[in-house]
């Protein structure tokens, strides 16, 4: 039992990880239609420079306020300078174009900052909590609380706001959107900075469990990607309900099977469910009439 | 025994009950149009006898095979073909290459030919290339057969549909409102063209507003609301069919409808 | 001027070796030069970033064969770029210094390869031998899917009956993971588990200390020479690291090396130059380098020429030499030349290594 | 209010608009009639910002159009029912005419949006479906709806009527002629030039690019080139 | 004289490209970029096939790559036959995977696609990674030589090394390139291209949708096991990074920068990639910034890839 718990908390822990970068995809992905594969390097940039600005004798506070801001800053940017100038090329070209911002931006910072891994402490002290004969850090529950206060907002923003509809709006069909009067650059300004500042929020928030250096943003972008699409991409409560599901199979899988395969196993589920749901699990089947 | 035999089709969307028990058939060389109103179910009835979806009731004979449910292009080699409303081009291809694909069944021969480049595969290519342009002088887009077929107008978009559809050489050909975005004159043109292609001997279930059209040239016509067929019959029946006048034509369009019919 | 040709990961999966790796040699070829020299002339590196690849590594071997002429390659972090270089400098006839740690690019000894790092077997040897002694003889074993890990675990594996050792789990964990409790659970429950061994490098082993932590496991932990640096009690945290040992260079404490050690002097003179340039701990690694360059300078000088045969030949008969790692006496039939004292076995207290023995 | 003088407008290097010029005042009904691949589609979208000009002016009540992106010519009062509807397929119906009102946050929208589910009651019945999943004449009936509720002072109409029925073409053009005494001004695109034309004040004929004719609805109707080339009578 | 098609000039030029460039290569070492850079472009062509021509995206590709470069190291060993057979078996193992797996995964749109294909890739990187006692872990393997330079020997011909590889890789390549070429203007490359544009339209005209993207999926395999098995018997020994996702991405990097539904685009990509990181070693740790910025560039600059905007440009000038 106490073992189950474990793997239950592990599972929770990680999935929570995942569920916010993932959920960091949603926004850019309803905005535009793109997976921004650069959104792991938004949750590096978060931790990496929290890390630097607290070395340097910053409050953790100040440090983390700062990352958010800059890395915000960097997705307007990104958007500005990449993703604008390119519109109308096609999907593949927009995901290659992301794909070298994240290269540039690991480049960057590999020289800006370090090659080495990073750390700061814990928000709330390293003592484990003790549940039902398991252990789980005080960190963790910030993470998992930091994913459930993320989904919420989003959920919101979407459901809730013109704003947010008008994101939806934007990616759905871009000269209906402007024919309505939606300033679609805007829009999508407004969508790189909410996503790469979700991004340093996970970044900062899962830094003292995971450590951090210039070239997690890879795998970070892969697994919330992944996580995203189990659940069905542009919903936060997919994002969510995927990264829990991923990082709970891993830990199950770690625990029970193989760790040797438990990447593997998660991979299998995800094609086991897109057999299934060939739109995620909460994905949104369009009706496309013909 | 008729070409297309359909018999109390269904299917509902999340509750919508979209088509409902609708029975007709088409004879060959026959021309029966399906009108309605707005969301009647028309185009959610020829998605259901082209393969787009599956009835959730009722059976479809094509030429007296039970055809129900059957996938696309299986439906194709049987000899269907339509066009549709929500216009479907290959808008990165050319205009005669889009034409050129439906003579896919054709062309289509054995995959090793085709990767080593061998004469008769680029004979068989070529062949549906020039059938391809004599399609397009049919319905005046001969001029347009080398642009991108996503730079064409609206208007030039239906016709190049419905030159892909002839190409399959269709025993049954199912038509979307091939007239919508066209003015009197290219309506009139079409018309002609769908009237000489039923001489042939090819059957046509039309979709249409434009009861000019409609009323001049079908052999019969059946009337859904709301999913249910609510009238059927030769167009000077339906016209003067209550529920029909009530539910579609209004009063005006009656009257110009009625001109039509009885002509 | 004598080229010298290195190709090593100094970005990529394995930039934690390959970066400390790099700079290590540009900074000493910077310092011999400024010293007059290699038999008078002076010294030029030319250092390409394979990424880890082995693919790439076998490129710029090529390159540095075929397009800059080099007489030695130092170089393969891992010992896949390794094995993908192997070939080129084999058929070229150009001496090569390799940075990985299987056993396998020297045994079979093939002519021109060489290399400086100890084995993971002896690595793996000198771990045993502590836990024969603390007579810990059941445990648990957790290993990264890198590289680095696959290649110790295999090793230990291998010769872990010699000291009546069982392992009774055998857990992996990836490069990247973020929680190895379930791995850590898994072998806690195993029945009469005495020490667990980790293997490995980069955040796995940090994060596998505080989780080690966080469960209040009380086992004896040991990890690897892959952990060995100041920065994994940073990382791991000081509390959390306690009493983790694990078999080091003697680089790495090398003011607490007895004053007549030979390695002593040498230790900390690289330590001292390397942390000022740096400014960040010394690392096992680049201490793989820093030998395999004096290797090679050695051999330049007692052959008396900068030739790839002449050098060859002298480097397979280095006598001696004193590096980090430890010291290297090379022959025909050993490649290496390094015996098992060249690591010492560590044990983190209050927040610094101790030598133990 | 709406002028626009010597317009020209490319694909890619192939001109299609080949300087044209019309005027229209405030409180018109005007249209413009034309075969397949005439222009008009692209006309209306250089008015609406969607294509941009090559040369020519746009001028919307006194101010110049040419530079002013296409999301701010909305809150000029210029708004446009598109060709193919371009509908948020993936919103609700609802979401659609909310985003109508996209500029407005006031009261009058809930009471714009009833008036919109009043015009065509089937909308109300779908309120929370997606949208992609309407049939062709109700998506046009949304995408009226929805250029309706952005308040427009001008409103550019391309080929409303298409794909629906004959009662409502009549409703549609109903419609039309009511905004006329709500003082809002429109440029309809028609196929259904007899409807049309009926109408409208004045008339424009457009051919391959270029402004070929025009003149007072009335006259276009009994002109001998309209009927045989438009009308088909 | 009847004039040549452009398949034709395609062909004749790049043969005449790869024959004559050596003339002016200073050292084996271009030999051997310019070997990578043919293998790079067999890849390519596979992203072609699959994305150019069917319009579906994997993000696992180096899966098949692995198959293609672990055949050569293990049937060898394993089952005794030689390496060029085992780069056969590799072709055809590829093939069959790619017709197993693409049953299923194919069904999937866009994103979930790449999701599917990258979930696979993984796996297959897994098994490769993990399996040690097969495939020698991260580690890799030694790949035997296929012997067809000794052979190529006892008929009179001597090459060195790279000389060899350079030749045979350009000769596969050439082969490959006719072949892509000819499917795509054949009736089945024209079948494909239409179920890109529109799946109901291609069924509605008779296309088996699901049948026709599963033959591009195992055509464009089989290309990439190809690859594989070159670079494999070329290196001499494999590790699992060629099935990695790295790899994945690079292929379809290059054939996006090239201009994804062209061949020669995929050849001009795979050069300019391969080349890159080669040329801009002297920026040091700037290498990976410029290498990031060149992709943006390119893909903002060059839209639709580098070889159809350069045949933009030559046409908007003539
Ligand atoms: N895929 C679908 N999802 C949801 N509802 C659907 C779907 N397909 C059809 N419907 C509903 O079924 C009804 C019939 O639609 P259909 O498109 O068949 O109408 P139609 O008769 O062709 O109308 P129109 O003349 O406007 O084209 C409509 O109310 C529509 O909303
Ligand atoms: N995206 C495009 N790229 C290139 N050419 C285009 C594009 N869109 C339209 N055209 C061309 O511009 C011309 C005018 O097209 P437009 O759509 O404006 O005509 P239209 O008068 O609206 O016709 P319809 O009555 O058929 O809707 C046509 O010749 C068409 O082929
Ligand atoms: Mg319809
Ligand atoms: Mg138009």
């Amino acid at each position: 039992m106490s073992e189950f718990m474990q793997f239950l908390l592990s599972g929770l822990t990680v999935g929570a990880v995942y569920a916010l970068v993932a959920l960091g995809f949603t926004i850019i992905y309803n905005a535009s239609d793109v997976a921004n594969f650069a959104q792991g390097e938004f949750v590096m940039l978060g931790g990496m420079i929290t890390a630097a600005a607290y070395a340097a004798g910053a409050p953790l506070l100040l440090a983390a306020t700062l990352a958010i801001v800059l890395t915000a800053a960097i997705g307007i940017l990104l958007n500005k300078l990449a993703i604008e100038p390119a519109r109308g090329a096609p999907v593949a070209s927009l995901i290659i174009i992301t794909i070298g911002a994240s290269i540039f931006i690991r480049g960057l910072t590999q020289i800006l900052l370090d090659k080495e891994l990073h750390r700061f402490p814990a928000f709330s002290g390293d003592d484990p909590i003790h549940v039902l004969g398991a252990t789980i850090l005080p960190q963790s529950l910030w993470v998992i609380a930091g994913a459930l206060l993320v989904f919420v907002a989003l959920w919101l923003f979407f459901t809730r706001t013109l704003t947010g509809r008008a994101v939806l709006a934007t990616a759905n069909n871009r000269i209906a959107a402007l024919l309505v009067g939606i300033n679609t650059r805007y829009i999508m300004a407004l969508s790189f900075a909410l996503s790469a500042a979700i991004g340093a929020l996970a970044g900062i928030l899962i830094t003292p469990i995971t450590l951090t250096s210039y070239d997690i943003g890879m795998t970070m972008a892969l697994k919330g990607f992944a996580a995203a699409m189990l659940g069905g991409m542009g919903n936060p409560k997919g994002a969510l309900a995927g990264g829990l599901v991923l990082g709970l199979l891993e830990a199950l899988t770690a625990g029970y099977l193989s760790s040797q395969y438990k990447d593997a196993a998660a991979f299998v589920v995800i094609l086991a469910v897109l057999f299934f749901m060939p739109q995620g699990m909460f994905g949104r089947k369009v009706a496309e009439r013909v | 025994m008729s070409l297309l035999d359909v018999k109390g089709v269904s299917i509902s969307f999340g509750g919508v009950r979209a088509v409902q028990d609708v029975s007709f058939s088409i004879d060959k060389g026959q021309i029966v149009s399906v009108i309605g109103p707005n969301g009647a179910g028309k185009t959610t009835l020829f998605n259901m006898l082209s393969g787009v979806y599956s009835p959730q009731q009722g059976e479809v004979r094509l030429a007296g095979e039970l055809v129900t449910g059957m996938p696309a292009h299986l439906l194709a080699r049987r000899g269907l073909s339509r066009t549709f409303q929500n216009l479907q081009i290959f808008s990165a291809m050319t205009v005669l290459e889009n034409v050129a694909t439906g003579f896919h069944l054709q062309e289509n021969g054995s995959l090793l030919a085709d990767l080593l480049g061998l004469p008769s595969a680029r004979r068989r290519m070529k062949r549906s290339e020039e059938q391809s342009m004599e399609l397009l002088k049919t319905v005046g887009l001969e001029r347009a057969a080398g642009f991108e077929a996503g730079s064409l107008s609206y208007g030039a978009l239906k016709r190049l549909e419905i030159a892909r559809a002839l190409a399959l050489q269709p025993q049954l050909l199912l038509l979307d409102e091939p007239a919508a975005g066209c003015n009197a004159v290219e309506t009139e043109e079409i018309e002609k063209l769908v009237a000489q292609v039923a001489k042939s001997g090819t059957a046509i279930l039309l979709v249409e507003h434009d009861m000019k059209m409609v009323m001049r040239i079908s052999n019969h016509i059946v009337v859904l609301d709301h999913g249910e067929k609510i009238a059927e019959g030769t167009p000077a029946e339906v016209v003067s069919h209550p529920r029909v006048i009530e539910a579609y034509l209004g009063v005006a369009a009656t009257e110009e409808a009625t001109r039509y019919a009885e002509c | 001027e004598i080229r010298i040709g290195s190709t090593v990961s100094a970005t990529g999966f394995a930039s934690y070796l390959g970066e400390p790796e790099a700079q290590t040699l540009k900074m000493l070829v910077d310092d011999i030069n400024a010293k007059g020299g290699v038999l008078g002339k002076q010294l030029k590196l030319i250092a390409y970033d394979d990424a880890g690849d082995a693919n790439k590594a076998r490129t710029f071997a090529t390159r540095l064969v075929e397009d800059d002429e080099v007489v030695a390659i130092i170089g393969g972090t891992t010992t896949g770029a390794t094995m993908a270089i192997i070939p080129t400098v084999q058929e070229e006839g150009i001496p090569f210094v390799s940075l990985a740690g299987a056993i396998e690019v020297i045994k079979p000894v093939r002519s021109h390869t060489f290399k400086t790092p100890h084995t993971d077997r002896m690595a793996c040897a000198k771990i045993f031998e502590d836990m024969k002694k603390r007579n810990l003889l059941t445990v648990g074993l957790i290993s990264g899917s890198d590289s680095f890990g696959a290649s110790m675990r295999k090793q230990c594996l291998d010769i872990v009956g010699d000291y009546g050792i069982t392992v009774v789990g055998d857990e992996v964990f990836g490069p990247t993971d973020a929680d190895m409790t379930p791995q850590l659970t898994n072998l806690r429950n195993k029945e009469g588990v005495q020490a667990i061994l980790s293997l490995g490098l980069g955040s796995g082993p940090a994060i596998i200390t505080r989780n080690y932590a966080q469960l209040a496991i009380d086992l004896p932990l040991y990890q690897s020479h892959g952990v060995a640096s100041d920065a994994f009690i940073k990382l791991a945290g000081k509390k959390e690291a306690e009493g983790v040992r694990l078999p080091g260079t003697p680089l790495l404490v090398a003011e607490l090396l007895a004053e007549d050690d030979p390695q002593r002097e040498v230790a900390l003179r690289y330590k001292q130059q390397y942390e000022s340039m740096a400014g960040k701990p010394v690392s096992t690694f680049g201490g793989y380098a820093h030998d395999a360059l004096y290797l090679v300078v050695d051999a330049i000088e007692r052959a008396g020429k900068a030739e790839p045969a002449a050098i060859r030949d002298a480097l397979e008969n280095t006598k001696g030499l004193v590096g980090t790692t430890g010291t290297y006496t090379m022959s025909a039939a050993d490649h290496l030349g390094l015996d098992l004292s060249a690591f010492r076995m560590l044990e983190i207290q209050d927040g610094k290594w101790k030598l133990i023995e | 209010m709406l002028s626009v003088s010597q317009l020209r407008s490319s694909y890619g290097r192939i001109e299609v608009l080949h300087g044209v010029s019309l005027e229209i005042s405030a409180g018109e009904i005007v249209v413009v009639i034309g075969a397949n691949g005439a222009g008009k589609t692209t006309l209306l979208h250089c008015l609406s910002g969607i294509q941009p000009i090559q040369d020519g002016n746009i001028v919307f009540r006194g101010e110049s159009f040419n530079t002013v992106p296409a999301y701010r010519r909305v809150k000029h009062g210029l708004a446009q029912v598109p060709e193919g509807r371009q509908i948020f397929t993936s919103l609700s119906v609802e979401e659609n005419l909310r985003l109508g009102a996209y500029l407005y946050t006031d009261d009058k929208v809930d009471r714009d949006m009833e008036d919109a589910f009043n015009m065509f009651p089937i909308l109300r019945e779908k309120r929370n479906l997606p949208a992609g999943g309407l049939s062709g004449g109700q998506q046009q009936m949304l995408a009226i709806a929805r250029a309706l509720l952005s308040r427009p002072s001008c409103l550019l109409l391309d080929e409303p009527s298409m794909g629906l029925a004959p009662i409502l073409v009549a409703q549609i053009f109903d419609v039309v002629k009511n905004l006329k005494s709500l003082d809002v001004t429109v440029l309809l695109v028609e196929q259904n030039a007899f409807g049309a034309l009926s109408i409208a004040d004045r008339g424009y004929v457009m051919e391959t690019g270029h402004i070929t004719l025009s003149g007072e609805a009335q006259a276009l109707i009994v002109d001998p080139r309209i009927r045989s080339a438009y009308l088909g009578l | 004289m009847k004039r040549l098609s452009s398949k034709q000039v395609t062909l004749l030029v790049l043969l005449a490209l790869i024959a004559l460039a050596p003339l002016f290569f200073p050292s084996s070492y271009y030999l051997r970029i310019g070997s990578l850079v043919f293998v790079n472009s067999l890849s390519v062509i596979s992203i072609v096939i699959l994305t150019g021509y069917v319009g579906q995206i994997s993000l696992g590709h180096a899966g098949f790559i692995g198959i293609g470069a672990y055949a050569c190291a293990l049937a060898p060993v394993h089952f005794n036959v030689s390496v060029l057979t085992a780069s056969v078996l590799g072709a055809v193992v590829s093939g069959v995977v790619a017709w197993v797996v693409g049953r299923p995964i194919l069904r999937l749109r866009g994103y979930y696609l790449s999701v599917a294909t990258l979930g696979f890739g993984m796996l297959i990187f897994m098994v490769l990674n993990n399996e040690a006692w097969l495939t020698g872990g991260p580690d890799g393997m030694v790949v035997a030589d296929p012997g067809i330079r000794a052979l190529l020997k006892s008929w009179g011909i001597s090459l060195n090394n790279a000389e060899f590889w350079y030749a045979f890789n350009g000769f596969v390549l050439l082969i490959g390139v006719w072949i892509a070429l000819n499917l795509k203007h054949s009736a089945t490359g024209r079948a494909l291209h239409a179920l890109h544009g529109s799946e109901v339209a291609a069924r509605t005209v008779g296309i088996d949708v699901a049948r026709f993207k599963l033959r591009g999926f195992v055509i464009s395999a089989v290309y990439a096991s190809i690859a594989g098995s070159l670079l494999a018997m070329q290196n001499r020994f494999v590790t699992p990074d060629v099935a990695g996702f790295m790899h994945s991405v690079e292929i379809v990097t290059m054939a996006v920068l090239g201009g994804a539904a062209s061949v020669v685009g995929a050849i001009l990509g795979a050069t300019l990639l391969t080349a890159l990181p080669q040329i801009l070693t002297f920026l040091q740790e700037y290498e990976q910034i410029v290498l990031g910025l060149i992709m943006m560039l390119v893909m903002i600059f060059l839209r639709g890839g580098v070889l159809p905007s350069l045949v933009r440009m030559v046409r908007g000038r003539g």
